[in-house]
């Protein structure tokens, strides 16, 4: 049994702290702020399949067969409901890149058809057919509610042993050679440090600077925050908008209603550089944006009454692809989620787990698409399509 | 009529509840806001916030000055989203 | 709790507990005219009586000190009565086997002068009946507050504080 | 259940309308809201809620706690409690989450309407309008906002004289208090006043403050100023006891808009809970609508508010219960009675000490805390402090917050009273045209004036208590 510090309190980082704790490792867990302060609570809770290339649509379709199985595994209601992602297109030519976009889905196994817009409205009986000429849906993809899987997880793994420690800061290494040796860490004001087999660093936006005290290079894995935004409405009546809807020429506007409470939660790609890691404020054009367009995919919307606006990160690598993977002989990294952390989790983290505690994996995982050191190295992927 | 002792009223919290969950190891009131979708409803938090504040700091043995307010957002009141896309005349 | 005073616990004041914080008017200085008798005792901000007081007659260092009235200054205007925003100041007045209580009247009906009215003590009891010897009503009232005059029997001059207009 | 007479107010209604309850007529008055005139008819249930489909009334009657949602015209989620009636409006309870209507236009997308300005003001009550009136003669240009459709805050349902000083206002009844500030604020060219108008945020925007708001529900505004001050009072708190939530359970200031605004009996029979001064005064005023106060209770061993305020209902025959709380409101739809019962030295029911009170409204005075929701999102730094009653915005001896450029005043920063709220007022609105360099030195005189009434008013054994409460929320500015 090894001693493995897992830093980020974030869905990947108790998640894989799980997964680890059932391969029977010894975790500590390091959050600086609350649970799922960071990324994970202010997520849109989708989960899809529906990628556009090879590695994304094989790691999503296994992590959403995960999806499936995860209330029961964790043993508490997450939420979890597979109400689809309809993808809307605007003009013949978009129609085109669905049918390509579907053919590659398909071929490995993601269940994905282009419908009309017939078919369209009863799916979401508050749709407005007429801006639009097909979707690409896929039945499968889904959503759940981020608060309650993390905390599935964070209970389910305190009950395997791990040590998880919110309100706790990682605040620097000791390195030998190659190798970390101890993590040292600060809570209410009093620092301590632990020995370590091995470290994962699942900071997201933070990653860069956790890099950066286990001597690389901020740049390494070039990590930058951008504040997402979303607004929500009150809570509704079910059965009004239960897929993720995006027509994506609308820059990457959607709707969804939340599993849970019902309320509709409206996002766009209106995008701000955050001027720091605190910079969670929410942006007026943001309000005024994302609604205009998401009155046009559902007029009905109209009427709903929005009771808040918030912004998260988007931690974003150059090509939008996460970084998953070996930095050092015994310190990991998968951060750099770009947008899909909550919905990639239950495979990363099995993925990592394996990983760290065997040296490989049986996820379908690739890891040279997703290796971080492809940065560096100047191998920029084909830019994952950012929605949800 | 069951004698239930409401905290939320958007979403049916009781006093039960806050306190179930925080037996169950969940002190941050982040975190109970969110599992608890306390503050989430119609009204903003404004009428459970301060009632989930004093459980949690008679609960634990905080005092009130140590729990932070979790952050209010915009907008603070709710608004039909015709309005703030500025057709509500329409 | 010992500290806490009685008037506190149950919302009304004794005149026993009265007498700690202002000296009771002589019997002799009752009956020559009326007298004002705030009944007022917490340090409040509140100063409008020593304001109105065309007399001076009530001292009052800051506005939170409580109002002490010189009963020899005091010539019984019932402008103190008039302006008092906590209702607290009351006029007596000893005219042979009566006394008359001038007091604040903000409820409807206003009674009308003559008529009889119930007499009600600080806690609300009826005690008596009484006469309406006179109504200074809301709009000539220079606080803005109705003020009647009420006769009653000596011996309730000191519990006397409230009255209930009954009609059929 | 209208009140016609009324030893204090008089009752102007609007134009006679009739709205539809579940179809059955209703008689009701422009300028009145949906819950008022529904009250006023007999009409305690409003909804039922989200997910356990308990029957809701009003609560609040200020549009904060959504107790009152309603479908109105087949629009699903319509706050009752501050929709103004119209003729032929037809409304339904809501039962449970809504459901959108199926079809509708696409709104067109508009610019919104933009009002600049040296400083804007957020609420008109005592201390927005001081502050305005003082903003406005240093030389600012202002704009003041309110949500309500009347300007004076808390003051139009004041019947009672108020205390202090004569030149501040001491003698004379809130109502006309409100009447005297509202002439001040008219009279004064450069204040521009926006009723019906809530601000939703606060946005920072290069150098300037957006101030977003809503006029009438309808019509989205961009304030654009300098400098902002936040007045935006207080709101109430709930506290929870079995069936907190039944209907006939309202906040004392709702009672007091259905009562002294909008001239409608809360009820018949009323059990108040707490004995601060606002159940006291609120104990008053029923008497005074004609309502019987069956009695007061209240936790404490002692009156909280002014013991002259209790000696005013007490001699008018309302029980104070000290060291009483409440256990439950007991009825089928609503309020139909209050269980009480008497507390140990420990807080602790005392068994067999169980009250039961017929009445039909129970109304909670359980003091007031800050409305601070735009203060915290603008990014003020808050704090709790006891003595203010809640969570308040650090700010300097200005009254300016940790966000420079945004004043606050008034029971926003920290529960007081009208008089020194008027203060405050009056303090933010010098400080506020002093820091944007709009007022002359000689006003730095007149603030420090108010500076010193508020240590006066303050000095008190009720006003050190405060004074030991703004120290703690006080920032040191270099």
């Amino acid at each position: 049994m090894s001693k493995i510090a897992v830093i980020g309190g974030g869905i990947i980082g108790v998640a894989t702290a799980y997964e680890l704790a059932k391969l029977g490792e010894d975790v500590i867990l390091f959050e600086k702020n609350y649970f799922g302060s960071g990324s994970t609570f202010r997520c849109a809770t989708g989960i899809r399949a529906q990628f556009t290339d090879e590695a994304n649509i094989r790691l999503m379709k296994h992590s959403v067969e995960r999806w499936e199985g995860l209330e029961e595994e964790l043993g508490s209601d997450i939420v979890f409901r597979q109400t689809g992602y309809l993808f809307l297109a605007t003009s013949e030519e978009e129609v085109e890149a669905f049918k390509a976009n579907i053919r590659l889905q398909n071929k490995f196994g993601v269940p994905t058809r282009l419908i009309d817009m017939d078919e369209a409205r009863e799916i979401v009986p508050i749709l407005n057919t007429e801006p639009f000429l097909a979707g690409a849906w896929n039945p499968k993809d889904g959503k759940a509610n981020p608060f309650k899987t993390l905390f599935a997880y964070l209970f389910r793994a305190r009950e395997l042993g791990v040590d998880a420690r919110g309100h706790t800061e990682v605040i620097g290494f000791e390195r030998a050679g190659d190798a970390i040796t101890a993590v040292k860490f600060r809570s209410n004001g009093k620092v301590e440090s632990v020995r370590v087999d091995a470290v994962l660093n699942a900071a997201n936006a933070w990653a860069p600077l956790i890099n950066e005290m286990a001597g690389l290079s901020r740049g390494l894995v070039p990590i930058t925050a951008y504040k997402h935004q979303l607004v929500k409405t009150e809570p509704l009546e079910p059965g009004q908008v239960e897929p993720l809807v995006c027509p994506p020429s609308w820059n990457d506007a959607y709707i969804i209603q939340d599993g849970e409470d019902g309320g509709i939660i409206c996002g766009a790609g209106i995008e701000h550089k955050a001027r720091s890691l605190e910079d969670y404020e929410p942006t007026y054009d943001f309000l005024r944006g994302v609604l205009e367009y998401a009155v046009r995919i559902a007029p009905p919307l109209r009427y709903a009454h929005v009771v808040r606006q918030w912004a998260g990160f988007y931690a974003k690598t150059p090509d939008s692809n996460p970084a998953i993977g070996k930095l050092l002989e015994n310190f990991y990294i998968a951060a750099g989620f770009s947008g899909h952390g909550f919905m990639m989790a239950p495979a990363v983290a099995q993925a990592m787990a394996e990983l760290i505690s065997k040296g490989r994996s049986r996820v379908p995982l690739d890891w040279e698409w997703y290796d971080p050191y492809r940065f560096e190295r100047g191998e920029l992927r084909s830019s994952a399509f950012q929605i949800g | 009529m069951s004698g239930k002792k409401i905290v939320c009223r958007c979403n049916d919290v009781t006093v039960e509840d806050v306190e179930a969950l925080i037996d169950s190891g969940v002190t941050d009131i982040e975190e109970l806001k969110r599992l608890l979708r306390i503050g989430m409803g119609p009204c903003q938090g404004r009428t459970c916030i301060p009632i989930v504040l004093s459980i949690l700091a008679r609960k634990t043995g905080r005092r009130q000055e140590e729990i932070p307010l979790p952050r209010a957002r915009v907008p603070i009141r709710p608004v039909r989203v015709e309005v703030i896309v500025g057709g509500a005349d329409e | 709790m010992s500290e806490i005073p009685s008037y506190l616990r149950t919302g009304y004041i004794t005149p026993e507990e009265l007498e700690k914080f202002i000296p009771m008017p002589s019997e002799e200085r009752l009956r020559k005219r009326p007298v004002a008798v705030p009944e007022c005792p917490q340090e409040i901000p509140c100063a409008p009586c020593r304001e109105i007081c065309p007399t001076g007659a009530i001292s009052m260092p800051t506005p939170n000190d409580l109002p002490i009235v010189d009963y020899e200054e005091c010539i019984g205007c019932s402008l103190c009565v008039q302006i008092c925003p906590g209702l607290a100041f009351f006029m007596v007045h000893y005219v042979g086997d009566k006394a008359r209580i001038t007091m604040p009247h903000e409820l409807l009906p206003v009674p009308e002068k003559g008529e009889e009215v119930v007499l009600l003590n600080r806690v609300g009891e009826p005690v008596g009946k009484g006469r309406v010897l006179t109504v200074v009503p809301r709009e000539k009232s220079k606080g803005d507050t109705p003020i009647i005059i009420v006769e009653v029997p000596i011996e309730l001059a000191w519990d006397v504080r409230a009255v209930k207009v009954v009609r059929e | 259940m209208r009140l016609t007479e009324h030893p204090v107010l008089r009752f102007e209604r609007g134009r006679e309308v009739t709205i539809y309850f579940e179809g059955r007529p209703i008689r009701a008055y422009e300028g009145e809201t949906i819950a008022t005139a529904l009250h006023a008819a007999g009409i305690r249930v409003l909804n039922y809620s989200a997910n356990e489909k308990r029957p809701r009334g009003l609560f609040c009657a200020i549009g904060k706690c959504s107790s009152c949602l309603m479908v109105v015209n087949g629009i699903p989620n319509v706050r009752t409690c501050i929709t103004l009636v119209e003729d032929g409006m037809r409304i339904e309870p809501q039962h449970g989450k809504a459901k959108l209507p199926r079809e509708a236009k696409p709104p067109e997308f508009k610019e919104a309407k933009v009002v600049r300005a040296d400083i804007v003001i957020i609420g008109g009550g005592p201390a927005g309008l001081m502050a305005a009136i003082h903003a406005a003669d240093a030389g600012a240009s202002v704009v003041l906002l309110d949500e309500n459709p009347m300007l004076g805050g808390q003051l139009v349902k004041q019947t009672h004289k108020f205390f202090g000083k004569r030149e501040q206002f001491a003698g004379v009844r809130g109502v006309e208090i409100a009447k005297i500030l509202e002439d001040e604020v008219r009279k004064r060219e450069n204040v521009e006043v926006f009723l019906e108008t809530s601000a939703v945020g606060i946005f920072q925007e290069g150098d300037e403050k957006l101030v977003l708001a809503v006029r009438n529900n309808r019509e989205l505004i961009e304030f654009r100023g300098r400098a902002v001050i936040v007045a935006t009072g207080a709101m109430e708190k709930m506290i929870p006891f079995e069936n907190n939530d039944l209907p006939g359970i309202y906040g004392a200031g709702a009672i007091q808009t259905l009562m002294n605004t909008y001239g409608v009996k809360p009820g018949d029979k009323v059990l108040i809970v707490g004995a601060g001064n606002v159940g006291l005064i609120l104990a008053y005023q029923l008497i005074q609508a004609g309502v019987e106060v069956k009695a007061i209770v209240e936790a404490m061993p002692k009156v909280g508010g002014y013991f002259v305020h209790a000696a005013k209902v007490r001699r008018l025959g309302v029980p104070i219960l000290t060291r009483h709380t409440i256990l439950r409101a007991e009825g089928r739809e609503k309020v139909e009675r209050a269980v009480v019962a008497q507390l140990d030295e420990n807080w602790r029911v005392i068994p067999g000490t169980e009250r039961t009170f017929e009445v039909d409204v129970i109304a909670l005075a359980v003091g007031l805390r800050p409305s601070i929701e735009l203060l915290h999102q603008a990014g003020c730094q808050i704090r709790y402090v006891r003595e203010l009653s809640g969570h308040v915005a650090v700010r300097d001896e200005w009254m300016e917050t940790t966000v420079r450029g945004i004043f606050v005043a008034g029971d926003s920063a920290g529960i007081e009273e009208a008089t020194t709220a008027m203060l405050e007022g009056k303090i933010a609105g010098i400080a506020a045209a002093l820091r944007l360099g709009i007022a002359d030195e000689g006003w730095l005189k007149e603030m420090e004036k108010a500076q010193k009434d508020l240590l006066e008013f303050r000095s008190g054994p009720f006003g050190r208590h405060v004074l030991e409460g703004i120290k703690k929320a006080l920032v040191v500015r270099e």
